[in-house]
């Protein structure tokens, strides 16, 4: 299909993303653009969408009317029941992450390296000039999150990372090394922005598809790394 | 040497249908929480916002003299105004509490979590763990990822003192703790998270401890049952024992110390 | 650099109600086994005697070609006579097998059991490890006590490669184990058990895989699915997905790869 | 109660070990003399019989009638239901044992050490005249059995023994140094016989009950290490 020039909205990516989910397989949604994903299930596919806090199977996003305050994603959704889910607790839960039954587990990030490095917890720097970990750890001031996503990004079999190509000032997000804490090395498959649908290879970045309207040369110019156009660059498919 | 043979069959104490000995409920959750003392760790069940946060147990809690609680749960203090914004457009029952009570009333030295704060949420107020400190309570925060957490605490309900996890390999985490390349990969030595309470949410008791759930409400609340020296559960009901079909059970009685009916109709 | 929004609203694929694509259930146990290969090692669920033996699956697998196996299980190899002491004037189906089908084959080169033998019944014959072992089979024995061997399993499962555990120590088992004082208590270091598949009997499925057991035989039948590269459960029968209450599923289908029906009436 | 005079027959034994559970108790019953004690749990107590084939709080042994395939104990002994019981996998069951949720675990012995220290596993010495471990471990030509035992020697809160005094060529049970391999060491806080009930001090083995008939000294000479007699020493109650 064919869409408008310019960077894609977050539904769009959720779209996209949701391509690569395949009949069978069990799929963890992180909060933010890749919650959206629940709700583009290929036609006669059927998908298990998985969340930490305890349940296997559920359907979309629930409408207010539908809403059940027993029936929640990790996002803190409200989502809709499905034939063949099942409910189960936290640490069976992760029991599922960190065994590797996750086929593939979606998640937002601040950056990702070049290397598939995933920095999506610590915002901002916790080390002090002299390297020493600093901020929270010692004063508790400044409290990050980490939630499910060191877990997920250590424990599911694919990673893919749904985001915004660049800050909100525009600065790159795709990058040689994260400048973030780490939240797992080298375990980003694919990056799926506003932009564009890029593969982390041994080699480097591919640049596997554009957004409508965008140019490899638009695309470079908003990552840090050098990407490695693919021989099939196509536009994003939907 | 071969001894005479005793046979008795006179006394045959089998005990036949049901007693009406063993009983866990307590009257009030004040009652049910009477010994937790200063410097208490306190496993606190539920997921965050939504996930069957133990409100009725928290509320007693934050009433109770004790204080240099450390408190641990996966965000066990985010609020009620980041329960509002997660509920969006639906009603939050009035009786919804948290651990931010606690908070509130600088009963916390050390907090244990996952989440204490969220960045993605704007509320109108700092979440309650930042307004903590920026009021300059002194409370220690230990960071600890989801998984590792849930996992944590069910080595202290299973026996095990310590077991090794990839989950925060090769991150800021690895700080003060044991790496071992286990099949050519690094994994982090974790230790068992051993607790003093745990205050759960459950659907459902009998008066034996047997706990149902209801959906995506088991979360830390089946996980932390059992895993501290005491377990004490908010029900919104109880049970006839036996009307609980022994399939479904999803925490046997073993687990749970004490009963309390909740106040209100918290998620 | 603010891109263009676009909105789409027309491809809306959100699946609603039942998919007819997804189905584990395999026609025959010799299918769902079709890619055991010589060398694999076989989680066999079940507890020995009672408490649910995967008899279909085991005859199907001592049909096939398949040898050096590692056989892993509580006490899989008993065989029928040892069921038969231990039912008493029960009437064991004849359909019931266990693993040492396997054993007489001379399939088996490894056996990974907490109870290869009884001391305690007096069979006709040899126990069938031991016959194995006087007829000069070479069969290598790994004794492992049995909530070891669970929480070994467990471990595969939930992807800890390796946790402490104080049972054993101080005992011959410590031998070639690393041991570990933690909080002045000796522990020994277990690894997690991985398998090439896991053999397990289920109650009822439906055909995403969900299964559920019945009263004492969801044993190690719980506890290895999930625990293999590849799970094959047999049931009693299946259900129409949507049939199981989410509540009351024991082993979410995630867990298990294929499903067969069983043959006969066995335990 | 009096009894007659002499050796307690094994039901005997089960009744005087049923005698320690409380109300609100869990135990877990072993193979053998300790599996019968589920039929004699007093009047009005609670007690909760746990199996490691993963079932919390069934009743007594079932008769022929009442078999059910699906509830049995660990010792392959079909038992009955009672309401509020409850069923688990086997990591479940085991968790609970490791944890230290059972409160009484009742076991067979071969041997017990004055020490407390439990033999119940391996029959037969396993090491060679060097010390070595030979046998199974390196032959597989004799293998013994293992079972839950060590797992519930070394994670029940208290481990009562139930045996026989002696072998049944009359050799002690109740020895110095334990000849078998060791399931636990100084885990036996309770030894039940059919000739006395021993309890494991830190000053040594004291004598608590003999059986009817049976003097101190009777019992002291089929048992290896020296029994202190108890101020209050009484006839076996049951």
């Amino acid at each position: 299909m064919s869409m408008p020039e310019g960077r894609m909205d977050e539904q769009t990516i959720a779209m996209r993303v949701a391509r690569e989910f395949q009949d069978g397989m069990v799929v963890n949604l992180g909060g933010g653009i890749p919650s959206l994903a629940c709700n583009f299930v290929a036609e006669g596919r059927d998908v298990f969408f998985h969340t930490e806090n305890g349940a296997l199977g559920y359907g979309g996003t629930a409408s207010l009317e539908e809403a059940d305050w027993d029936l929640f994603n990790a996002s803190f959704q409200p989502v809709t029941p499905l034939p063949g889910m099942s409910f189960f607790s936290h640490d069976e839960a992760f029991a599922m992450i960190r065994g590797g039954h996750i086929d593939i587990s979606v998640l937002g990030a601040l950056e990702v390296s070049e290397k598939g490095d995933l920095a999506n917890w610590a915002i901002g720097n916790m080390k002090d000039h002299n390297g020493n970990v600093v901020a929270w750890i010692k004063t508790g001031r400044f409290p990050p999150a980490i939630g499910g996503a060191m877990d997920l990004a250590a424990g599911a079999k694919r990673i893919i990372v749904a985001m915004t190509h660049t800050t909100r000032d525009g600065s790159p997000k795709v990058v040689k090394k994260c400048k973030y804490e780490i939240t797992a090395r080298k375990c980003v498959s694919l990056i799926v922005t506003d932009m564009a649908v890029i593969e982390v290879t041994p080699e480097g970045l591919v640049l596997k598809e554009a957004a409508p309207g965008l140019t490899p040369d638009d695309i470079q110019a908003v990552t840090e790394p050098e990407l490695i156009v693919a021989d099939d660059l196509k536009e994003v498919e939907l | 040497m071969a001894g005479t043979q005793i046979r008795i069959f006179l006394i045959f104490w089998r005990l036949v249908g049901v007693s009406v000995k063993m009983n866990k409920i307590v009257a009030s959750a004040r009652e049910a929480l009477a010994d937790i003392f200063n410097g208490a760790v306190i496993l606190c069940g539920g997921f965050g916002c939504v996930g069957g946060m133990p409100s009725t147990l928290l509320k007693a809690l934050s009433e109770l003299p004790v204080k240099n609680l450390t408190l641990v749960g996966n965000a066990p203090v985010l609020g009620l105004e980041a329960q509002k914004t997660a509920a969006r457009t639906m009603q939050v029952p009035e009786s919804y509490a948290d651990g931010s009570l606690l908070l509130k009333n600088g009963q916390v030295s050390k907090l244990i979590a996952s989440v204490p704060a969220m960045a993605i949420y704007r509320l109108q107020e700092p979440f309650p763990i930042v307004k903590a400190l920026q009021e300059g309570q002194d409370i220690e925060i230990e960071l600890v990822p989801q998984g590792t957490l849930a996992e944590r605490i069910r080595a202290a309900r299973a026996g095990i003192p310590a077991f090794y996890t990839g989950t925060g390999a090769g991150t800021l985490l690895e700080k003060d703790k044991e790496v071992r390349q286990i099949d050519g990969r690094p994994y982090l030595l974790e230790y068992a998270l051993k607790a003093d309470f745990a205050l759960i949410w459950a659907y459902q008791a009998d008066r034996y401890g047997n706990l149902i759930y209801k959906g995506t409400s088991r979360t830390f609340n089946a996980t932390m049952a059992g895993a501290a020296a005491v377990t004490v559960a908010e029900v919104a009901g109880v049970v006839e024992t036996g009307e609980l079909d022994p399939e479904i059970i999803v925490t046997p009685g073993m687990y749970v110390d004490r009963v309390v009916v909740r106040q209100g109709e918290t998620g």
